[in-house]
C-alpha cells in the first residue's frame, strides 16, 4: 500500500516510499526531518503549516505527501537557503512580528504570497490575506506591521 | 438538542401506529438499516451503516418501544454508539387522524457525543432533520405499499 | 528601595529587535514534536466521550494486536502514580483524588482512560481506535448554577453538593456602609469559561535510562522546576533523578503553568518501556483536556452616595472548577476578590465564592487568572452606577480614584498597592480619542438613530506574582550571571519564557549594567540540569521578578569586579563603568575580558575573594506590583444585524519602566486581543450532557486578523518602587483592560434602549435580540 | 490528525479515472478541501481514493459562445483571478473570493466543492442565481444538469454512484446586469451563516427604470442552497427602489425551515437572510449598467 514520490524540496530532489494516508506535513518533519512548518490543529484553520507547493500557498496538513508527487515545495527553510535571510523574515524580524514563534513559519509563507500577487497590498487586504493563519500571541498588528513594511519598499 | 415536528403519513391512525411498531418497517425507514433484531419484547438491536456525503461510519445500538397507547402515542427511545461517537435520544410520538391520512407528530431530545459533537456542530441540526425527513418518507412510502 | 525612574540606557528603554527570532523565523527552534530519538514510540491516549460515565470494562487486546503496538496502559497500571497535584489550598477545600489515568469512572469529555504506545504514531492512532471501553453513561452536570441546585447530578458521588470550598473575605465595615448608601445598584456578570489556545498544544518526550536512573522530560511548560519537583513526587523518583527540559514552547498563557497527567504519563511509560516516548496534544484534546480560563458568575451589589461615591462592594461568586482541581484551580477566584476595588478608594468589600465541581475540564490560569473577571466586575458596576446616577462614566471614576498621594494603599481586600497616577492614562487615552468631541458625534449619531458607543475601563491589576507567601510554591525568582573568562555573559534565568521576550530584555539589562554589547549576552532557560531552581514565567512576573533577580546577581558580579580590577590596576580606588574598571586616582582602566580572565586564571586573588565571575542571586519581592491602564473603545452597533464595528481601540498603560517598547506594545496588542476574543466571540460550550460542543477551531472562534481593530497604544510611565528596575509587568494588561471597555461600549450604544448590561460573548445575535426587545432581552 | 488507511491511485486521464470510480466504492479526491479533514478526523473513511487533480485538461476557464466552460478541477484561486469570469461573470469570481482563506482558495476546486454539496458553502448561491449547469460524466455516459437539480439535500447531490463533475457552466452575463454576493461568515469556520447571491438587469423604459430580471442564490439558511423565486417574481417589474428591495427580500425565508446551530438560531438566521437579501440586491442594482 505504500508508493514512492519524487519531490523538490527546497531546491532538492528527494525520493521517498510513503503510506497514500501519510500528510504532506508529516512527511515534510518526519520523513523529512523538517522544523519549520508546525502543525496547530486538526481541521485546516490555524495555518501553522502552511508551504508553498508549486508556487502556491498550501497548508501542509490538508494535502497528502503523493498528492505533491512530482512537485515544487518550499518551506521557510528554504527561504534563506543562500544564507540571506528572505526580506519577509527580515520583516518580521524588524517588526516584532512573532512572540512564541510557533504560527511564524506558516505565517510568512502565507505573507510571502500575499505581497507576490499584490505588492502593494492595503491593510486590509493583508489582514483578508492572513485570514488562514491563526496568531494568539501578537494580536496581528506588528505582523500586519511587517507585510506592510515590505510593501512599502517595493 | 431538541427536535420536533411533524409529518402527514397517507394512512390512517391504526395503519400508521402499526407501521410504526412492525420492526420491519422501521428497519426500512432507518437510514442505512437492513434489519431489526428482536432482543426483548419491543426491544431491537440495529447495526445502522450511516452515510451523509463523505461522512459515514457503522452505529450499532439499540431501539425501544415504550409507553404504548395504541394508537395515539408512543415513546420511541434510539441510543447507536460508533467510532465517530455515539447519540442517545427519546422522542415522543403523537399520532393524529385525519380524514385520508394520519400526522405524527414528534417531539423529543437527542444527545450527541463523540466526535461529531465535537466537531460537527453545524451539521447535527441538518443532518438530523434530514433524517427524519428521510425517515417519514420511506414510512409514507411503506404506507402506501 | 531605591527605584531608578525611567532611565534609558544604550540599550534598556530602546526598541531593539529580539535576540530569540532568527531561530523561530528560520524554522530552526526546537519545539518538543521537534525532537526526534532513536527508538521513540508515540503514545495516543484515548479518552472519555462522555461527560459521566462508569467504565465497566476495558479490552485491551484489539489495540495489542497491532503490530507496532509496544504497549498499552490503563489506569489499573498506573494506580500507584501519585495524584496530580492541586497547589492551592483553602479552608475546608474538597480535594478529589486525580488519578493519571481513570480507574472506574470518567468526570469529563477527554478525561484519560488509557494509553496506547507504538513505532510511529499513525500505528498508535489505529490501535486506540481499536481498543475497546465499555461505558455505562451518567448524568451529567456542566453549568455551575444548576450542579450547585438541589438534585443534580453529583460530579464526585462522595460530595452532592458538588461543592469544592466555601470562602469568604471582609474588609472594612460592608453593613455600614450599605446603611449609609442613598444609591445601591445590582448585577448579575458572567466571565464565561475560555479555551487558551496557545498555538503549540501541549507536548511531552520523555526518556529513561535505566543504568543511571535518570528521566528526562521535555514538556511544554512555563514552570520547569515545579513540573520537576511534583512529577518527581509522582513518579516516586528521587527529584534529582529527573531532568525537565523546556525547548521551545509555543505560547502557554497560564494553560502551560500546570502539572498534567500526561507530563507523569509519560514518564511512567518510558521508565515501563525503556524507550524514549513522545506524546503531542492534537487540538480537540486541547480544547478539551487543557485547561479552561474564567467560568464566573458574579453576583455584584455596589453601594454609593448620590454624589457617585462609592462606600462598599458585595460579591457573590460562583466558580465553575470542573471536575478536579488542577495546579491553582481553587486559587484563581480568590485572585477576583484581591482585585475587587479596581483603583477605588473603596474600603468596604465582601465577598463569598463558591466553588463548583462540575463535569468539564478544570479551569485554571488564563491570561489574567481572576483578575480579568474581578476588573470586568468593577468597571461593569462603576458603568452600572454611573447610568443610574446619569453621571458620566469619566467623572464617576476620577471621582473614586486613589489619589496620587495616598500611596502605598491599603485595600480593603488586603493588598498595598505599590504606586500609582491613576488619572494619567485616563488623560492621556481621553485626550488621544478626543472624548468630548466624540460624546458631541455620539449625540448626532443618536438624533440619527444610529448606536454609537463610548466605552472605557480603568484597570489596575496585580502583577509579578509574587512574594511567597502570597503564592503556592514560592513566589520568588532566581538568576545565574556568569562572566566568562573571554568577558562574554551568560545569565541562566529562572523564569521560562515562551514568547515574552526575555532573551532579549534581560540581555539588555545586562548589557547596561556590564557595559558590554547585547550580543555579549546569552541568555539560557528551561533545563532544570543547567538552570538553578526557578519558579516560572506567568503572572507578569517575568521581568520585574526574574529580571530584578538577575540586576541583584549582576550586582554582587559588580564588586567582585571592582576588586579584581583594583588588583589588576594596583589601586584601592576604583569604579566600575561601562564594561571598563577604572582607577579613580590614576584614570588608567582594564577592560571586563581582562579581568574575567585574571578571575578564572587565579594567578593571584584578591583578598578574601574566590576564582571567578559567577554569581546566583534568589530575589524575594516584598510586594506584588500594581500596573493600571485606561482603555477608551468606540463602537457602533449595525441595528439591523447586531453587528458590532469597533471603530476606534485606545490602550494607555501605565506598566513603570519600559525596557523594550517594541516588546511591550506586542504584549498590549495580544493582550487586547485575547481580551476581544472575550468579548466578542470566545465561549467554551458544554451542553447538558457534558458534551464540549466547542471542540474544535471550527466553533470555537479566534480572533482572526481581519476581525479586529487597529490598536493605538500610549504610555504612561510610573516607576514601580518594589524592584530597582522600577518595572511593573505588561503581559497580561490588555486582557484585563479590554473586555470592560469594550462591553461598556456596546452598552453604551444600546444605552438608548434602555439596556445596562450585555454578558459576553457579545455576539451579533444577542445583540439583535436585545435590540428587537428594545432592550429587554 | 491521521487518517484511515487507504488505497491511492492518480490516473492520467478522466476516462482511467472513470474507470476506477465505475464501481462507486472508490471518492474522487481533487483539491481535497472537504474531504481531508474529513478524513483526519476519521468522519469519512473511504477505502480508495481517486485524485483527479492531476488530470490534465480538467482545469479551465474557457467562453464557448454565450457560456463559460469551467473545469471540475479549477481552483477558487483561477476562478477568482479569471479576467474572463471577472470580465464576464464577476459573480462567480466576487463569490470565490468568499471562500475559505488563501490556502484553501489554491487547493479547493470548483468541482469538489459543489460535489461535496455543503448547506454552508458559498459557491450554490452564485450557481443558482446565474442558473448555471452541471456536466456529469461517468464510465457510461455523460448529461448536464440544471445547478438547482443537482443540489437534492444536504451533502446530498443527483451524483450516481461512479459519476463526477466534469464541468460548471456558466452564462456570459449582459453587460447590463449587476451582481452581488453578501455573506455572514461564521467567525469560526468562515462558513456561511448566510450567504446571498444577486443578480439583476434593468430595463430603462420612457417611464424609467425597470428591474427587468432578478435572481436570487441562497446558501447557509437550509439544508440545502435555493433560489428564492418568490423575492424575483415580487421584484421583477418594479422600480427597484429601496422600498421595492425592502419588500422583496422579506419573503426570502418564507416557508423555510432555516438551520439552526450554535453560531445562530433559526430565527436570527431567517432575519440575517433578509437584511442580506436586501443588502445584496442593492449592491447588485448599483452595478448595472
Amino acid at each position: 500500500m505504500t508508493r514512492s514520490i519524487t519531490l523538490t524540496l527546497n531546491g532538492t530532489k528527494r525520493t521517498d516510499t510513503v503510506e497514500p494516508r501519510l500528510l504532506l506535513i508529516h512527511y515534510l518533519r518526519e520523513v523529512a526531518g523538517l522544523t519549520g512548518p508546525h502543525i496547530g490543529c486538526e481541521t485546516s484553520l490555524c495555518g501553522a503549516c502552511t508551504v508553498h507547493v508549486d508556487g502556491q500557498a498550501v497548508k501542509s496538513c490538508t494535502m497528502f505527501a503523493v498528492q505533491a508527487d512530482g512537485s515544487h515545495v518550499l518551506t521557510i527553510e528554504g527561504l534563506d537557503a543562500a544564507g540571506q535571510l528572505d526580506p519577509m523574515q527580515e520583516a518580521f524580524w524588524n517588526e516584532h512580528g512573532l512572540q512564541c514563534g510557533f504560527c511564524t513559519p506558516g505565517m510568512i509563507m502565507t505573507a510571502k504570497q500575499i505581497v507576490e500577487r499584490n505588492p502593494s497590498p492595503s491593510d486590509e487586504e493583508i489582514r483578508e490575506g492572513l485570514q488562514g493563519n491563526l496568531c494568539r500571541c501578537t494580536g496581528y498588528q506588528h505582523i500586519v506591521n511587517a507585510v506592510r513594511s515590505l510593501s512599502a519598499k517595493a | 438538542m431538541k427536535i420536533s415536528g411533524s409529518y402527514t403519513v397517507p394512512a390512517n391512525r391504526e395503519r400508521t401506529y402499526q407501521l410504526l411498531q412492525d420492526p420491519a418497517v422501521l428497519a426500512k425507514c432507518m437510514p442505512g438499516t437492513d434489519h431489526l433484531d428482536r432482543v426483548a419484547e419491543d426491544e431491537y438491536e440495529m447495526k445502522m451503516k450511516m452515510a451523509i456525503a463523505s461522512i459515514g461510519g457503522l452505529f450499532i445500538g439499540k431501539i425501544r418501544l415504550a409507553d404504548q397507547n395504541p394508537p395515539e402515542s408512543f415513546r420511541l427511545l434510539v441510543e447507536g454508539t460508533g467510532k465517530i461517537g455515539f447519540l442517545k435520544g427519546e422522542g415522543l410520538l403523537n399520532l393524529i387522524g385525519q380524514p385520508q391520512s394520519t400526522e405524527v407528530m414528534y417531539e423529543g431530545d437527542v444527545q450527541v457525543g463523540g466526535t461529531i459533537a465535537s466537531v460537527g456542530q453545524r451539521l447535527l441540526d441538518t443532518t438530523s432533520k434530514m433524517i427524519i425527513k428521510k425517515f417519514f418518507e420511506k414510512l409514507a412510502e411503506a404506507a402506501i405499499e | 528601595m531605591a527605584t531608578t525612574t525611567t532611565k534609558t540606557g544604550l540599550l534598556v528603554g530602546q526598541r531593539i529587535r529580539r535576540r530569540e527570532d532568527p531561530r523561530l523565523i528560520t524554522g530552526t527552534a526546537t519545539y518538543v514534536d521537534d525532537i526526534q530519538m532513536p527508538g521513540m514510540q508515540h503514545a495516543c491516549i484515548v479518552r472519555s466521550p462522555h461527560g459521566a460515565a462508569k467504565i465497566k470494562s476495558i479490552n485491551v487486546k484489539p489495540a495489542l494486536e497491532f503490530p507496532g503496538v509496544a504497549a498499552v496502559f490503563t489506569g489499573k497500571d498506573t494506580e500507584k502514580v501519585g495524584p496530580v497535584p492541586c497547589g492551592s489550598s483553602l479552608p475546608g477545600l474538597r480535594v478529589p483524588h486525580h488519578h493519571i489515568l481513570a480507574m472506574d469512572r470518567v468526570y469529563f469529555v477527554g478525561h484519560p482512560v488509557a494509553v496506547v504506545v507504538a513505532s510511529d504514531r499513525y500505528i498508535a492512532r489505529d490501535a486506540a481506535e481499536a481498543l475497546e471501553v465499555d461505558y455505562e453513561p451518567l448524568p451529567a452536570v456542566s453549568d455551575p448554577e444548576k450542579a450547585l441546585a438541589p438534585g443534580a447530578p453529583a460530579v464526585h458521588p462522595e460530595w452532592p453538593d458538588n461543592t469544592a470550598f466555601n470562602y469568604h473575605q471582609d474588609g472594612g465595615d460592608i453593613e455600614k456602609a450599605f446603611a449609609a448608601a442613598d444609591v445601591i445598584v445590582k448585577q448579575r456578570i458572567t466571565s464565561q469559561r475560555l479555551i487558551p489556545a496557545a498555538m503549540e498544544t501541549r507536548g511531552v518526550v520523555a526518556q529513561w535510562l535505566a543504568g543511571d536512573r535518570a528521566l528526562t522530560l521535555h514538556t511544554s511548560t512555563q514552570v520547569p522546576h515545579l513540573v520537576r519537583t511534583l512529577v518527581a513526587q509522582m513518579l516516586g523518583l528521587e527529584e534529582n533523578r529527573l531532568r525537565v527540559i523546556t525547548p521551545e514552547v509555543g505560547g502557554g498563557f497560564g494553560s502551560k503553568l500546570n502539572v498534567y497527567a500526561e507530563e507523569a504519563l509519560m514518564g511512567f511509560v518510558a521508565m515501563k518501556i525503556g524507550k524514549p516516548v513522545k506524546w503531542i496534544e492534537s487540538r480537540r484534546e486541547n480544547f478539551t483536556c487543557t485547561i479552561h480560563g474564567r467560568g464566573h458568575v458574579d453576583y455584584f451589589e455596589v453601594a454609593a452616595k448620590r454624589d457617585g461615591t462609592l462606600l462598599g462592594i458585595k460579591l457573590k461568586l460562583i466558580q465553575d472548577l470542573g471536575a478536579y482541581h488542577q495546579l491553582l484551580t481553587p486559587a484563581i477566584p480568590t485572585l477576583s476578590v484581591l482585585m475587587m476595588p479596581g483603583l477605588y478608594k473603596c474600603q468596604n468589600i465582601r465577598a463569598d465564592i463558591v466553588g463548583v465541581f462540575t463535569n468539564a475540564v478544570p479551569t485554571d490560569a488564563y491570561r489574567g487568572a481572576g483578575r480579568p473577571e474581578a476588573t470586568h466586575g468593577i468597571e461593569r458596576m462603576m458603568d452600572v452606577l454611573a447610568a443610574e446616577l446619569k453621571m458620566d462614566p469619566v467623572e464617576i471614576r476620577r471621582k473614586n480614584f486613589i489619589a496620587n498621594d495616598a500611596f502605598p494603599f491599603h485595600t480593603a481586600t488586603g493588598l498595598v498597592y505599590d504606586s500609582g497616577n491613576y488619572a494619567a492614562p485616563l488623560d492621556k487615552a481621553l485626550e488621544t480619542v478626543g472624548y468630548k468631541k466624540l460624546r458631541q458625534e455620539q449625540k448626532e449619531a443618536r438624533e440619527q438613530g444610529r448606536l454609537m458607543g463610548i466605552g472605557l475601563s480603568t484597570y489596575g491589576e496585580i502583577c509579578a506574582i509574587g512574594p511567597s507567601p502570597a503564592t503556592p510554591a514560592g513566589g520568588w525568582e532566581s538568576a545565574t550571571v556568569k562572566i566568562e573568562p573571554s568577558g562574554k555573559v551568560t545569565v541562566m534565568t529562572g523564569c521560562s519564557p515562551h514568547g515574552q521576550g526575555e532573551e532579549t530584555t534581560f540581555a539588555q539589562i545586562a548589557g547596561d549594567e556590564l557595559g558590554v554589547g547585547i550580543d555579549d549576552v546569552l541568555v539560557v532557560h528551561g533545563d532544570t540540569a543547567i538552570v538553578q531552581y526557578g519558579i516560572g514565567t506567568f503572572g507578569s512576573r517575568g521581568t520585574a521578578i526574574g529580571g530584578t533577580a538577575m540586576y541583584f546577581a549582576i550586582q554582587e558580579l559588580k564588586e567582585k569586579i571592582k576588586k579584581y580590577g583594583a588588583l589588576l590596576l594596583n589601586s584601592d580606588d576604583v569604579t566600575f563603568a561601562d564594561g571598563v574598571c577604572t582607577d579613580n586616582q590614576t584614570g588608567k582602566s582594564v577592560p571586563l575580558a581582562h579581568i574575567a580572565a585574571a578571575s578564572y586564571r587565579a594567578m593571584k586573588l584578591p583578598p578574601n575573594t574566590e576564582p571567578g565571575l559567577v554569581a546566583t542571586y534568589f530575589w524575594e519581592p516584598p510586594n506584588f506590583t500594581f500596573p493600571f491602564g485606561a482603555h477608551i473603545v468606540v463602537t457602533e452597533v449595525d441595528r439591523d444585524t447586531g453587528d458590532i464595528e469597533i471603530k476606534r481601540y485606545v490602550a494607555v498603560d501605565d506598566c513603570g519602566n519600559i525596557l523594550n517598547p517594541l516588546i511591550v506594545e506586542g504584549q498590549v496588542h495580544g493582550g487586547v486581543v485575547q481580551g476581544l476574543g472575550q468579548a466578542l466571540w470566545e465561549q467554551a460550550v458544554y451542553d447538558d450532557s457534558g458534551q464540549l460542543v466547542t471542540g474544535e477551531l471550527m466553533d470555537y472562534a479566534l480572533p482572526k486578523a481581519g476581525n479586529i481593530p487597529w490598536i493605538e497604544t500610549g504610555h504612561t510611565i510610573t516607576p514601580s518602587p518594589v524592584n530597582p528596575l522600577g518595572v511593573k509587568g505588561v503581559g497580561e494588561a490588555g486582557t484585563i483592560g479590554c473586555s470592560p471597555a469594550i462591553v461598556n461600549s456596546v452598552v453604551d450604544a444600546l444605552s438608548p434602549l434602555g439596556v445596562r448590561h450585555i454578558d459576553m460573548p457579545m455576539t451579533p445575535e444577542k445583540i439583535w435580540n436585545l435590540i428587537q426587545a428594545g432592550g429587554r432581552a | 490528525m491521521i487518517a484511515q488507511n487507504f488505497e491511492y491511485s492518480a490516473p492520467a486521464n478522466l476516462s482511467e479515472a472513470l474507470k476506477l470510480l465505475a464501481d462507486g466504492e472508490a471518492k474522487a479526491l481533487a483539491g481535497g478541501m472537504s474531504l481531508i479533514p474529513l478524513m483526519k478526523l476519521r468522519l469519512a473513511t473511504p477505502g480508495q481514493l481517486v485524485d483527479i487533480g492531476r488530470i490534465a485538461g480538467l482545469s479551465y476557464v474557457r467562453q464557448d459562445g454565450d457560456a463559460i466552460r469551467i473545469g471540475a478541477t479549477t481552483t477558487h484561486y483561477e476562478v477568482q483571478s479569471s479576467g474572463l469570469l471577472r470580465a464576464s461573470c464577476p459573480l462567480l469570481a466576487e463569490t470565490a473570493d468568499h471562500i475559505g482563506d488563501i490556502q484553501v482558495r489554491n487547493r479547493g476546486t470548483i468541482g469538489g466543492s459543489v460535489a461535496h454539496a455543503d448547506p454552508a458553502a458559498d459557491y450554490p448561491a452564485a450557481l443558482l442565481a446565474l442558473e448555471a449547469r452541471v456536466v456529469l460524466v461517468s464510465a457510461k455516459a455523460e448529461r448536464e444538469m440544471p445547478i438547482a437539480d443537482f443540489f437534492v439535500d444536504t451533502f446530498t447531490t443527483a451524483l450516481e454512484p461512479g459519476e463526477l463533475i466534469r464541468e460548471v457552466v456558466v452564462p456570459v452575463e449582459d453587460k447590463s446586469a449587476g451582481t452581488s454576493y453578501r455573506k455572514v461568515a461564521q467567525p469560526a469556520s468562515g462558513f456561511a451563516i448566510v450567504g446571498i447571491a444577486a443578480r439583476v438587469r434593468q430595463s430603462g423604459g420612457p417611464s424609467g427604470k425597470m428591474i427587468a430580471f432578478a435572481r436570487i442564490g441562497v446558501t447557509g439558511l437550509a439544508g440545502k442552497p435555493y433560489r428564492a423565486i418568490n423575492v424575483e417574481q415580487a421584484l421583477e417589474g418594479t422600480a427597484g427602489s429601496p422600498a421595492d428591495i425592502q419588500k422583496a427580500a422579506a419573503l426570502v425565508a418564507d416557508g423555510i425551515e432555516a438551520n439552526s446551530d450554535l453560531h445562530a438560531s433559526d430565527a436570527y438566521r431567517k432575519h440575517l437572510a433578509k437584511v442580506y437579501t436586501m443588502r445584496a440586491l442593492a449592491v447588485a442594482s448599483s452595478r448595472t449598467a
